[in-house]
């Protein structure tokens, strides 16, 4: 992989939730990259902390949110020293600037992401006229332009239109118009598919790749689906309770995943085309609450390598653990191995063989 | 004086422009009318005044012209307004209450048996848009009203004697002549009283041929009865009157503007054409009439206030004379009882009738009431302590017999002495039979005294419900049934009312309280209960019999034989000898504490007022009585 | 849209038959009628006399023919434009409701648009600072507001004024500018008279507006597309203003239906109170002394105005919100 | 295409209408066919997929096959344990009491699917309590042996299911269809709304109860690759109709219908290596109030021809046990679920 | 098949599970814990125990009977207990001087002397006026009092001169359980109609629908008015007082009602109401299990927020004198008789009442705010 420069740097992030019934450490020290143009997906479960990542990266995250540290290191205009998006106060203008212009963001819920009281050529118009020093007749024909690019039909009908008259396939295709109407260098895109049927999820995301190419942006891809992962990340991290578990480029994590919660997550999907009649395999137990996260690893009371007096005792960090890979598990730090009391992890199985 | 002076002026210039025409101007009149005149809208006032004006002698002083009355009424009947202005009957009552004098009747002569009767009106009066009052004017009312069956008009009380009409006989333009069937004396009298009798009688023929269904393309009688009734006669400002003021703007349930008469028949004793104050203008409270009147008041905003000022605002009122620039001058209320308790002889238990016809009941229950503590708690101790004896002030007490004869029957049982009812109510059996704390009636069952009280009487309710404790403390079990006013009526005549308790009422003796002390008449506030006076008044063919020989039956043949006796003074010793039956027969009607002062805010520039006045009766009409037209605001101070 | 209300209308019909027929069936119900209202209201005055005219006045009212009589003849009259008149003011109810519908709208109006116009901005305040001291003192003020009867306030401040100015200031005119032509001075003294309704109202009608807007935006800013707005780096004053308010002003449209009832239905106890010539206080009165053609005509306006209003809110909200207007 | 004997339900022609209605007297000018003309059976001890996207009718077509709707038109034949055949779309109350012992409903979503004001003991309770096929201790125990069958602690069931993760609750919802011993069991979307580690343990769960109880499954899902584990026979809905029933393996590798095809080319596989070749249909699933003339599919297909745009294909069986509703389903050679 | 045995495996169990806090709790308690967060429906639902049970013990708490008159001290200003003497020396026992009261002639007005020779110690738990609690328990132990001749008045009196502050007690009596009485009742109207139409749907449905629509469109104040007319005039005041509640709640009910059913049938297309079909549970098993007790703590709210309408309503039915008629007494009596200018002016004590109505409305108001958050305790 040729060395690109990064766009965003995201290094031991902590956002916190300060609710009555206690801490909730939703994104707990997690960094990342991503590269310039290159697409970054996070994996992982529901509650991993996956979107609040993305949230607070745009310093949308509200209170009783806070980010409590780490740096999101941004280069999008700074291209040498970036600008650390922790330190903007998130209510300030430059932040808003940022906001839709440098960096944007789509959402999961195509149904309710639009207001819905005014058309989407409107709703699109806004996010250009409060960016680009433009006539509302230019916003107007900019918008036009990006629900062509979105592959919406009949661009100009649709621009009367108001979201509860289209489908979810174009609601996404609106908020995807709307996001990139003002060539942003970062994409967030938030499970953008997972509310979608099968055939405009292939729809959404094959467009999503088009438009990548076209317009050059980053994208930082979001999901719980390996499949859609696989089809549309450069490199993935995985998330489990607020912290990285695994980073590497899509290749090599659907190779050879080193992370056991990888691995399981991996085993536990039915293969298609590969129908057989036996059981499927399982992580045991279920992801524990944020607000009682087990001590040492998290995972480790679910892993089938679970070493005890490790795991459960301390925190693994994240570590190379090839090139290119990273994974934070006492597996694969030096002499660990030997004190495995359950048994070994099985070996991975590769997906791409069948 | 210098409006005075100015006055001098305008009439002086009259003159001038006028010429001597007639030769003999004698009579002044407002600025207003005087510039009217030079401007040829209205006849000079020698023309408008009748050959004879009735003099009136003013309280203190000749007044200035000119001013606004502001006062308030207390709904849209505009009832005080009437009491106020509508005093022009036949014959107006003295300002002391005392006798009667000539109003628009200027004589009459009676023959002896008091069955023909020959009335004399005063000549030249005009109505309020300048046509001639004649005889004819009453005749109207008494031909195409009462006695036309179209009209909903029925024949006033005094109009019939024993279920027989009389007869008018038109003499001449100013002539009556009346016959009845059997002697009627007492009809002056019912011709002098207030805003409801011989006042609302003459009507302006000319106006209300035009609502006539015989005489106009009237479907039927609505709008000639609505311009006639009591109620609403005030509303219309085309309807000519006779009295001091005329409507000229009425806003419903907001304000009526009264303008002066320019054809108003009195003047004072140096020949001012009454009246002197210019303009009347009555506010219509939507809600309560005496929180409005306290605030007002108060605020100085009314001008002279009769009506409507709670006795129990007086020290409020009293507090803010100087903030205020007024005073009050304490007139009387001139009633009797507030509340007057009336066991209802009718009520279908005979159980109770029983105990109400027996007097040493009724005794006790008078004897078990703390007027007193009634008086201090609801009246700041202003009222007297007494008995039901009607009014103080009625013609019959005014001798020292009739005074000595007063006191005895306002004294009558109304000490507070719970010993001695107890010990009455021991002597005829009710005692605690079952030992449940009450007494019992003597046959051994529960005895419960049910009062109904209209809702809206507040007073009553407070103060009935001092009397309940009373009562409860001498073992009368006692239940207060506080009732919407709309529930009364029905419950008096169906006879389902126990006991009842009325507020504040005046009442004069024969003439006018007949029905209060007499079974006589079916309305609910018939001594006795409705039905029976329904049973007396339908001559037995409806109602409720009175028990044979009880006093109700004794009260009502003493009536029967006083309305028919000629002379007065006769008349009167016969009236003190029925009364005596409520002395000994115990009380029939139990009363509390009456005789309140009640307050008249009266703006320190308002002049004229005298110190002496009834204010509850209907019947002497105060402040009309008080002859309003010779008020006046002192335009300097 | 056309078809919309026309079928709305006509599905309101019946509606408001039944509230005429309920509603005159109401004022029957009680014992007596208006003659014996009228009597015993004399009784009280002290006229005792009233009670000899009692057969007359029936007869003369019509009051002795039979309730469905009465009420056959009225609606069909009503069908025609003719109220019928008032027992006790003896005037057409056309002229009585004439007379008191500018001086009621006058209130009502001005008590109405500044409820809202203060009512809408600190709730929304309320909403974006929730949780702040801000909020909690609006927040108690508005529960305050709600539990403090208008026509107790009324009087409070009838006392105060009389107490700093020395003025009463009931009704809505002193006396010195009735039938007067209109002038600034006039114009003055029926904002002096107003102030204190529309204050005791406003009160308790703001507190109301505060808390459903507080609480709809609060709803409106928990929604989705709210951070899509932030995402996309509109302003928060834009997102509250042009979209979260908007969103949320649902309800409050929706509650407009009953204003305009409420114009000439609300605040009947002040309205007594401050001695207000408004409809309010003859259609209590009216029902009190069950003066039926003049209560059923008001309350007939007043379902009326209940179906207009629904109508009007409908309307409103179609023309506000697209997924209704494309139905 | 299998032996009536061993059929447990057999659904034919099934049809569920709704009116739409116009103008001010609300005339009906037409109807939104949900489900048109729906036939297929499913053997004993087997599994029904039926996919399709959302909007597609599959939910509506498990609730009128269990009588939860008021079917339009068709029958739905259920081979009773006790009873035999029976139509429930005909069945009168007392039969489908008896016939609702054998045949149950899983939910997709397992929070609303659980009276949150009952305990485990009163939810899995219910049934048995209704058939007053136990009570007081013994229903206990018989509540005791159904949690321990969905691999949940009897000594929970007086907790609420609040207390639950989405995982358990789904295994509430099972054990409460199970309570009464059924035949069979419609499982709408039952792992949808689950995590991916959970959606594993639901499925061996069900595939274990199947073997154990001899339950049959009509199985509804979207998600084309769960449906592939788990089903015997899969069905694809299109706009309220059946356009393809196969066994699984047939359907998934040989499709006869280009929407099969179109459905299995979009399906993200978790392979980088292989996963950016396929090609989406365009399109989207049309208005059912308002569908296409001809074939629904015609306009996202891109072997449509003419014909397709006028004639409506019918349900036809291209090979043995191979039914689809194409016009050229014997002509068109589809790729299968690998070929991509 | 998985597991059959008496243990489990763990990996069926999650690993938070047993710590989780509300695994054993019910919705109720659920509700509990989130409406214990609102501090506001705490000191809400505080003041109101307090009110009712002041109002249950309002015979023990106020020194005097509901209609114990003290003549010569009619609407006299509070007369409080105090601890320093005219001397300025100081008493732990709070005590009060007897007072003389008269009329000044001029004035009309009343002026108390205070006779200072004599101190009247104030006693606690100490004999006075009888009274009655719920209506069986008869005692005359009255939490504080002081002997005759000497007076003690927190609140003043009224005209009549009665012990304003015994009076607010027994007030409280009826307002506060008008709002309960008439709440149950319109909850009872409500609910049955709301979920038959809800749940049943049909003509039913429509026609009750229809009813419902009226009784909203029709302004409440006539209703009022008319059907307070209607109650016969020879009912006692407790039964007058039911009658009073039975109006309010005809005409809160319809609105009521129309939430009820609008909830019901929302519910009725929840799964697990289905899932109950499906297992052959009967209409009454499904509505008793299943509807009512998940629309009940929704119903609880609607009747905590209309309870202050409750009391408004007999408040502005006493004011207009169709209402709670004496010898019983509630706050919106009390109020009404201190709707007059000389109170406002000169015995504003009188006005203390309407700062108990504005309490307890204001504490149900905070009281429904923290219950409708608690109602759905499964959001966020």
């Amino acid at each position: 992989m040729a060395a690109k420069s990064n766009i965003l740097e995201v290094s031991d992030l902590k956002t916190h939730f300060f609710t009555e019934q206690g801490v909730v450490p939703a994104v707990d020290g997690v960094s990342f990259q991503i590269k310039r143009g290159g697409t970054l997906g996070v994996l992982g479960e529901s509650g991993c902390g996956k979107s609040v990542t993305g949230f607070s990266i745009l310093r949308l995250v509200r209170p009783p949110g806070e980010i409590v540290a780490g740096q999101i290191r941004y280069y999008g205009r700074d291209t040498v020293n970036g600008d650390d998006l922790a330190q903007i106060d998130a209510t300030s203008e430059e932040m808003r600037q940022m906001r839709g212009s440098e960096i944007a963001m789509v959402f999961q819920e195509p149904m309710t992401s639009l207001d819905p009281l005014f058309t989407v050529g409107n709703q699109i118009m806004e996010a250009i006229l409060y960016h680009q020093d433009v006539s509302k007749a230019e916003a107007r024909k900019i918008a036009i332009e990006m629900l062509d690019k979105v592959r919406m039909p009949q661009p100009r009908e649709m621009i009367k239109k108001y979201p509860h008259q289209l489908s979810g396939g174009m609601r996404q295709r609106v908020m995807i118009a709307m996001a990139l109407s003002c060539r942003p260098k970062l994409l967030i895109a938030d499970e953008p598919t997972t509310a979608l049927d099968v055939t405009t999820e292939a729809q959404i995301l094959e467009l999503m790749r088009e438009l990548q190419e076209e317009l050059g942006m980053a994208i930082m891809f979001i999901t719980h689906d390996l499949g859609v992962i696989a089809e549309m990340a450069e490199e993935v991290a995985v998330m489990y309770l607020g912290k990285v578990v695994e980073q590497s480029d899509i290749e090599s994590l659907f190779t050879d995943p080193q992370h056991p919660y990888t691995k399981a997550l991996m085993q536990s999907i039915p293969k298609v085309g590969q129908k057989a009649d036996g059981r499927l395999e399982t992580i045991r137990g279920m992801v524990p609450s944020p607000r009682n996260i087990p001590t040492g690893c998290p995972f480790h009371p679910r892993c089938a390598s679970f070493l005890q007096g490790i795991c459960d005792t301390e925190l693994p960090q994240l570590k190379q653990s090839k090139p290119g890979h990273w994974v934070s598990c006492f597996l694969y730090e030096d002499g660990n191995a030997g004190h495995s009391s359950t048994p070994p992890p099985a070996p991975p199985q590769s997906i791409g063989e069948g | 004086m210098l409006r005075r002076f100015m006055v001098v002026l305008a009439l002086l210039s009259l003159l001038l422009a006028g010429g001597f025409a007639t030769g003999q101007d004698m009579y002044n009149e407002a600025p207003s009318l005087a510039e009217m005149v030079a401007a040829g809208e209205l006849p000079p006032v020698d023309e408008r005044l009748p050959d004879e004006p009735l003099v009136i002698e003013p309280v203190e002083e000749i007044g200035q012209y000119g001013g606004t009355w502001r006062a308030v009424d207390n709904n849209d009947s505009n009832g005080w307004t009437q009491m106020t202005i509508n005093a022009e009957g036949f014959l107006k009552w003295n300002r002391d209450v005392n006798g009667f004098r000539p109003n628009i009747v200027t004589s009459w002569e009676w023959n002896d048996e008091a069955t023909e009767l020959t009335v004399n009106f005063r000549q030249g009066i005009k109505w309020s848009d300048g046509d001639p009052m004649t005889v004819d004017d009453y005749l109207f009312w008494w031909n195409d009203m009462v006695l036309d069956e179209n009209v909903p008009v029925n024949a006033p009380f005094g109009t019939t004697v024993r279920g027989e009409l009389m007869s008018v006989e038109k003499l001449d333009d100013y002539t009556l002549h009346f016959s009845f069937p059997y002697a009627n004396p007492l009809f002056m009298e019912y011709k002098s009283r207030g805003a409801y009798h011989s006042s609302i009688h003459i009507v302006p023929e000319h106006y209300m041929r035009g609502f006539h269904p015989a005489y106009s393309d009237a479907e039927d009688a609505t709008e000639l009865v609505n311009r006639y009734n009591f109620g609403s006669r005030m509303h219309y400002p085309d309807r000519p009157t006779l009295s001091a003021w005329m409507t000229v703007d009425y806003v419903p349930s907001q304000r009526l503007v009264l303008d002066r008469n320019p054809f108003y028949w009195k003047v004072d004793t140096e020949g001012n054409q009454l009246p002197y104050i210019d303009r009347l203008d009555i506010e219509i409270p939507q809600g309560s009439a005496t929180e409005l009147v306290a605030l007002k008041g108060i605020a100085g905003e009314l001008d002279m206030q009769v009506r409507d000022v709670n006795l129990l605002d007086v020290p409020l009122v009293l507090e803010n004379q100087e903030a205020g620039d007024y005073r009050v001058i304490m007139w009387s209320r001139g009633d009797y009882a507030w509340p007057w308790i009336i066991p209802m002889y009718d009520y279908p238990d005979e159980g109770i009738l029983d105990l109400m016809y027996t007097k040493e009941f009724r005794q006790a229950m008078s004897h078990a009431i703390n007027r007193d503590r009634i008086n201090e708690i609801t009246s700041l101790g202003l009222a007297t302590a007494r008995q039901f004896s009607l009014s103080a002030e009625s013609p019959e007490f005014q001798t020292p017999e009739g005074q000595e004869f007063y006191q005895k029957w306002a004294a009558s049982y109304a000490s507070y002495d719970p010993e001695l009812a107890g010990s009455l109510l021991d002597g005829i059996g009710v005692v605690d039979a079952d030992g449940d704390g009450w007494r019992d009636r003597p046959d051994g069952s529960a005895l419960e005294l049910i009062v109904d009280i209209p809702a809206a009487d507040t007073g009553s309710i407070d103060r009935m419900d001092l009397v309940k404790e009373d009562w409860e403390a001498v073992g009368l079990k006692t239940v207060l049934n506080i009732i919407a006013w709309e529930v009364v009526s029905a419950r008096h005549l169906a006879g389902e009312i126990m006991i009842r308790a009325w507020g504040s009422a005046a009442a004069w003796g024969l003439v006018s309280a007949a029905t209060v002390w007499t079974p006589i008449e079916g309305v609910t506030y018939s001594i006795g209960g409705a039905r029976i006076g329904d049973y007396y008044n339908s001559g037995g063919e409806r109602g409720v019999a009175p028990r044979p020989g009880s006093m109700l039956e004794q009260l009502q043949d003493a009536y029967t034989e006083l309305i028919s006796i000629v002379d007065p003074e006769e008349r009167s010793a016969k009236l003190l000898e029925a009364y005596q039956i409520h002395i000994d027969e115990g009380p029939i009607t139990i009363g509390t504490i009456g005789e309140h002062p009640s307050p008249v805010i009266v703006k320190n520039n308002f002049r004229n007022v005298q110190d002496f006045g009834l204010v509850a009766g209907w019947d002497l009409a105060f402040p009309g009585t008080a002859d309003p037209e010779q008020f006046f605001i002192d335009q300097d101070g | 849209m056309a078809r919309y209300i026309l079928r709305r209308v006509i599905a309101v019909l019946p509606t408001l038959f039944l509230i005429t027929i309920f509603g005159f069936l109401v004022m029957e119900a009680p014992a007596g009628d208006y003659v014996t209202s009228y009597i015993i209201r004399q009784y009280g005055h002290g006229n005792t006399e009233a009670a000899r005219i009692e057969d007359e006045m029936r007869s003369l009212l019509a009051l002795d023919r039979p309730v469905y009589e009465r009420f056959v003849t009225w609606i069909a009259r009503f069908a025609q434009g003719d109220f019928g008149d008032s027992f006790d003011l003896r005037d057409s109810v056309r002229n009585i409701l004439s007379d008191r519908i500018g001086p009621t709208l006058t209130i009502s109006l001005a008590t109405f648009v500044i409820s809202w116009s203060i009512g809408i901005p600190l709730g929304v305040y309320s909403a974006t600072h929730q949780y702040s001291k801000a909020d909690n003192f609006l927040t108690t003020v508005t529960f305050v507001g709600l539990g403090l009867p208008d026509f107790l306030l009324a009087l409070a401040f009838l006392i105060l004024g009389w107490q700093l100015t020395g003025e009463v200031l009931t009704g809505l005119q002193s006396p010195a500018f009735v039938n007067q032509p209109w002038s600034l001075a006039m114009l003055l003294d029926l904002l002096k008279h107003m102030l204190i309704p529309v204050l005791a109202v406003v009160i308790t009608g703001t507190a109301w507006v505060m808390r459903v807007m507080r609480g709809n935006l609060l709803d409106q800013l928990g929604r989705n597309y709210i951070v899509t707005l932030r995402a996309k780096g509109v302003p928060e004053r834009v997102i509250i203003w042009k979209h979260a308010v908007k969103n949320s002003l649902h309800p409050l449209i929706a509650a407009l239906g009953q204003t305009l009832a409420w114009l000439i239905n609300g605040f009947t106890i002040t309205s007594i109170v401050l001695e207000l010539p408004t409809i309010q206080t003859v259609y209590l009165n009216a029902t009190l002394q069950q003066d039926v053609y003049l209560a059923g005509t008001i309350l007939i306006l007043i379902g009326f105005l209940v179906l207009i209003g629904t109508l009007l809110a409908d309307i409103m909200l179609a023309w506000m919100d697209p997924r209704i207007r494309y139905e | 295409m299998v032996d009536e004997g061993r059929v447990v339900l057999k659904v034919q022609n099934l049809k569920k209408y709704y009116p739409i209605t116009a103008g001010l007297l609300r005339r009906v000018v037409g109807h939104v066919k949900a489900v048109d003309d729906v036939t297929f059976s499913i053997p004993e001890r087997t599994t029904l997929g039926l996919v399709g996207e959302s909007g597609c009718g599959k939910t509506t077509a498990a609730h009128t096959i269990m009588r939860g709707l008021e079917p339009t038109g068709g029958k739905v034949v259920f081979h009773d344990r006790q009873l035999g055949a029976v139509d429930l779309a005909t069945a009168d109350k007392d039969t489908l009491y008896q016939v609702r012992r054998n045949m149950q409903m899983v939910f997709q979503d397992p929070n609303s699917s659980l009276n949150p004001r009952m305990t485990l003991l009163d939810l899995i309770g219910e049934p048995l309590l209704v058939y007053k096929q136990a009570k007081g201790q013994e229903l206990v125990d018989r509540v005791a042996e159904l949690l321990k069958h969905v691999g949940l602690r009897p000594e929970y069931m007086r907790r609420f299911p609040h207390a639950f993760s989405g995982g358990q609750r789904q295994r509430i919802g099972i054990a409460r269809a199970l309570a009464l011993n059924p035949q069979f069991i419609v499982a709408d979307e039952p792992t949808s709304a689950l995590d991916v580690s959970i959606q594993a343990q639901t499925l061996n769960l069900l595939q274990d109860l199947q073997d154990e109880f001899s339950l049959s499954y009509l199985f509804i899902a979207h998600d084309l690759s769960v449906v592939e584990h788990i089903s015997d026979f899969v069905a694809v809905m299109y706009v309220g109709k059946l356009v393809e029933h196969a066994d699984t393996r047939r359907l998934y590798h040989n499709p006869k219908h280009p929407y099969t095809e179109a459905l299995l080319s979009s399906i993200p596989r978790p392979d980088p290596t292989t996963s950016k070749r396929r090609v989406p249909i365009t399109g989207e699933l049309p208005d059912p109030a308002n569908p296409p003339q001809g074939c629904y599919f015609h306009p996202r297909c891109p072997y449509a021809e003419a014909l397709c745009t006028h004639e409506e294909p019918p349900l036809q069986e291209v090979e043995p046990g191979h039914y689809a509703a194409c016009h050229f389903a014997d002509k068109l050679s589809l790729r299968g679920v690998n070929d991509f | 098949m998985v597991a059959t045995g008496d243990t489990l495996p763990d990996s069926l169990v999650g690993p938070d599970f047993d710590a989780a806090e509300t695994a054993v709790i019910s919705v109720r308690r659920l509700m509990w814990l989130r409406f214990k967060r609102n501090r506001l429906a705490l000191i809400g639902s505080v003041v109101l125990v307090f009110m009712y049970l002041a109002a249950i013990f309002a015979g023990f708490i106020g020194p005097y009977g509901l209609r114990e008159t003290h003549e010569k001290f009619p609407a006299s200003p509070p007369l409080l207990p105090r601890f320093v003497d005219e001397e300025g020396n100081f008493s732990l026992r709070p005590f009060v001087y007897a007072m003389e009261s008269k009329v000044d002639p001029a004035t009309f007005k009343r002026v108390q002397t205070p006779n200072t020779e004599v101190k009247h110690y104030l006693h606690f738990f100490a004999r006075g006026t009888p009274y009655t609690i719920l209506g069986f328990i008869e005692t005359d132990i009255h939490l504080f009092h002081v002997y005759e001749p000497a007076k003690v008045f927190l609140l003043g009196t009224d005209k009549q001169g009665r012990d304003l502050f015994s009076r607010i007690f027994y007030g409280a009596q009826v307002s506060l359980t008008v709002g309960l009485v008439g709440v149950s009742l319109s909850l009872i109207f409500g609910t049955l109609i709301g979920i038959a139409g809800g749940y049943f749907g049909g003509l039913f449905d429509d026609v009750s629908q229809r009813i419902i629509e009226v009784l909203i469109s029709f302004p409440q104040i006539p209703l009022w008015l008319a059907l307070a007319a209607l109650i016969p005039p020879t009912w006692s005041s407790v039964q007058r007082f039911f009658a009073i509640s039975i109006v309010l709640s005809l005409v809160n009910w319809g609105g009521l009602s129309r939430q009820v059913r609008g909830m019901v049938y929302a519910l009725r297309e929840e799964d697990y109401v289905i899932a109950a079909r499906y297992a052959s549970a009967s209409d009454w098993r499904i509505i008793t299990r299943h509807l009512l007790p998940n629309t009940l703590s929704h119903i609880l709210v609607i009747a905590t927020i209309s309870i202050p309408a409750m009391i408004l309503g007999e408040t502005a039915l006493s004011f207009l004198g169709l209402g709670i008629q004496p010898p019983m007494t509630s706050w919106g009596l009390l109020l009404n008789q201190a709707q007059h200018t000389r109170v406002l002016i000169q015995q504003p004590w009188l006005l203390t009442p309407a700062l108990f109505v504005v309490a307890s409305i204001i504490s149900f108001n905070f009281l429904g705010d923290g219950l409708r958050d608690a109602a759905d305790p499964f959001a966020n």
